[in-house]
């Protein structure tokens, strides 16, 4: 048996968005912005992607620009933004626990002369509404929190967060990768003035996300070019993405609730019987409110990439925040901002339940886990000795 | 970044896995926050190794080349096995990917502190 | 009829890298960045498309890092260099007639302090050899000049740039997004240090190009994120656009030689023709090495959009040169740089064959566009001031 339990790192592309790409990846070819029909064809296609996707979050077709990427997004959201508002100060927030894109981006502005304030969060992955208060100063200029975390799935009050943000007149970006398409919420829910999403999480195609920008944001070009999007992302439009783009959010809507409840079932059945079976385990972030289909595992005394290959020996693919199976090998940044002892953050994998995923598959998944885990921690020295004291 | 087989199959099925009681030479090397550490239980008669066994928390790579280490040193001279370097872990294993050259530094360090316990329990 | 004459500007498809992409599209759609089977799919169809593009171009894998777009790649390879080589200096040298994402991403530098010095043109739209030597500081990191120009055509004699920056030491980017796929050659070749380019100009998808950086080049990161492409350009590697790139670059080189014979017989049969047929035309830098395909006709005393439309009536998709069809309101910095007068550039519709263009196609443009030009001109009153005088 195949399982794909990765749905947090990208998902299948649906057949739906498939089949309205089809058209623009054949027929229609034509560049979106040029004036004669093959462009006309492509153009309008481009313009109702634009507004479907508008009325799904409740925003203007108008606040929508279109990326290659999540990353993208959060780099021209923030990037632009920052240096737009250079003038009025140079210090931004950013949580201790975003993405990459996110954080390596906050990171490189340290470099570039900004200042950086890094929130902490809890045990629960949760930002500290009081710290965030304290850390605004006169020149802060944005505070950047994600929805959804990608390892924990930990959701951020960002209704709260966005008041405090209103209050101070600060910009407020969320990279909202994890949530739109999950979760039914529109950015003006939560005073949000920048907000990043990417379509392979939702069952869209990769190579294209976009950035809500509220109107009236003043923004600086981070990608300069012609004048595509506003001159914000410029680059002949890669329509057939954008259409499944269009569609996918539109599937995802469609059953979101009904979705988001399957989802959340499975996880919780899943936790429970492996919580039955195995000792010596944490289900991180169970506390608080939660993307429903992710669960994040920490395996006491073990290390995540050797669960991970033998999962994947059993045709289950999941992902693991152990510094052995990250390029840079480092332990999760995010289960360490935690507070989870780096020993513990080795042994952490995270199972990501999606659309497409059955209760067949999990109940597989439940049988084939503990006799891996008990065979590794036979070879752990760590479990040896937790067992021999 | 893929494993080859011969990683894969010694990960899966690792040879020597356990404890020796009373072991004649006994090493344990790594660090548990970095994500890989290695014990290694020596039995040896006459200066040859007669049983060797270990166990290691880490990566798919780390437990390969624990593994075929230890198949590498098996009925050895305890001179000859202290002469087994980390490359040779790598070369009998068809390769390691880049990244992770540095656990097949484990098994080395791991045999050569069970060898220096062995020989200091000899002198004494 | 319909007949698409803008392949400049964007390309059809190919039925084979359609094809090639569907796969990955639908069945696999692993992250190639993760660990388990579903990723190892993924990346390993990612490893061999960039191996198939490093073959085709005779330089190595590793030399290759994806983009989204030639745009991305041209940013991403300039503000790379400028920025990774700061404290040798803080010069750059560029041609007057680069493409936009070029151009205004040394607009960009010359506002966070670097100093640019844009190459003038001749008539026939190739930089001055001299100028260039002559422009040359002890300060200068970075020459960047197209290979062919996307509007005219024109090739520039790369091979001379290559070995004046050469002998200075200094840095040399090439935007190839024009002939990549339609000339036969490895960056190699010119001693070119970064190279750009972008599939939907050689019938590859939209949405993915790719930048050439020559083992051992400094290089900073300019959009972060993630590790992927050596992490100068983070984000989900959009496996299913850049396998469909490698095929159809494949497909390109396949016939290289022939398809450029094609479009030059082509090209100069149509400008044979209409030189014939129509009065008071300049067909652009025609006494110099072009692009087989482009043909940069400038009707005077017409405005460009007026034609383009009349054209796109009869079903032929042209571009223009005029301001009236840019975003900007401004006429082509290319056809300006190149001292043809203002009025005269509105004048201009740039003709792009390409590889699915046919004689009779030819035929038809040739036969619709005389009338054309003469009604327009009948309104027009320079038109007839000329005609009086
Ligand atoms: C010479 C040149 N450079 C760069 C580009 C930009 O390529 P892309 O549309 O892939 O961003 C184009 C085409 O639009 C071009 O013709
Ligand atoms: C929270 C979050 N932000 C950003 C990204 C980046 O998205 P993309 O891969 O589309 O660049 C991801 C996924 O990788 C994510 O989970
Ligand atoms: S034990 Fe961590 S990389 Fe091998
Ligand atoms: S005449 Fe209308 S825009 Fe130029």
């Amino acid at each position: 048996m195949k399982v794909y339990l990765d749905n947090n790192a990208t998902t299948k592309l649906c057949k739906e968005a498939f089949e309205a790409m089809v058209p623009y990846l054949t027929e229609y070819y034509g560049n979106s912005h040029s004036m004669h029909r093959f462009g006309q064809e492509t153009g309008k296609a481009l313009r109702e992607a634009r507004e479907t996707i508008a009325n799904l979050l409740k925003i203007e077709a108008d606040e929508l620009i279109f990326t290659a990427s999540g990353t993208e997004a959060n780099n021209i959201g923030i990037r632009g933004v920052v240096r737009a508002f250079e003038r009025r100060g140079k210090h931004i927030i950013v949580s201790e626990i975003e993405h990459p894109s996110v954080r390596n981006t906050a990171k490189d502005l340290e470099k570039l002369g900004y200042e950086v304030t890094f929130l902490k969060v809890d045990k629960n992955g949760l930002v500290d509404l009081e710290q965030l208060k304290k850390s605004i100063r006169k020149d802060t200029v944005l505070i950047s929190v994600m929805h959804a975390n990608n390892e924990v799935g930990t959701i951020q009050p960002l209704k709260e967060i966005g008041q405090i943000a209103k209050g101070h007149r600060i910009l407020f970006h969320v990279d909202a990768v994890q949530t739109v398409g999950k979760l039914k919420f529109s950015p003006k829910d939560y005073n949000i003035d920048l907000m990043s999403f990417s379509a392979h999480k939702f069952y869209g195609p990769k190579g294209v996300g976009a950035l809500y920008i509220k109107k009236g944001t003043r923004m600086a070009k981070f990608i300069t070019g012609g004048g595509q999007e506003k001159g914000l992302r410029p680059g002949t439009s890669n329509v057939a993405a954008i259409v499944g783009m269009a569609k996918a959010l539109e599937v995802a809507f469609k059953n979101i609730k009904e979705e988001y409840k399957k989802e959340k079932e499975l996880r919780d059945y899943f936790e429970e019987k492996i919580i039955e079976k195995i000792p010596e385990i944490v289900i991180n972030s169970k506390e608080v409110d939660r993307l429903p289909g992710t669960s994040s595992v920490t395996f006491k005394y073990l290390e995540g990439e050797s669960i991970l290959l033998s999962l994947d020996f059993k045709g289950i693919a999941v992902s693991s925040g152990s510094a052995c199976s990250s390029e840079d090998l480092h332990a999760s940044h995010v289960l360490l901002g935690m507070g989870i002892e780096e020993e513990f953050a080795h042994g952490t994998i995270r199972f990501s339940i999606g659309r497409y995923n059955t209760k067949e598959e999990i109940d597989y998944v439940i049988n084939e886990l503990p006799p891996i885990i008990e065979r590794l921690r036979m070879m752990s020295p760590l479990w040896n000795e937790f067992k021999n004291n | 970044m893929q494993y080859s087989e011969k990683v894969m199959d010694h990960f899966m099925n690792p040879r020597n896995v356990g404890v020796i009681e009373n072991p004649d030479g006994y090493g344990k090397i790594g660090n548990a926050s970095c994500g890989d550490m290695m014990e290694i239980f020596l039995r040896i008669e006459d200066d040859i190794i007669k049983d060797v066994k270990f166990r290691t928390f880490g990566c798919a790579s780390a437990i390969a080349t624990s593994s075929i280490s230890t198949e590498m040193i098996l009925g050895k001279k305890v001179s000859e096995a202290l002469e087994v370097t980390n490359k040779a872990v790598a070369e009998a294993l068809d390769g390691l990917p880049p990244q992770k050259m540095h656990c097949s530094v484990l098994a080395e360090d791991a045999i050569k502190a069970a060898i220096e316990d062995y020989l200091k329990k000899k002198n004494n």
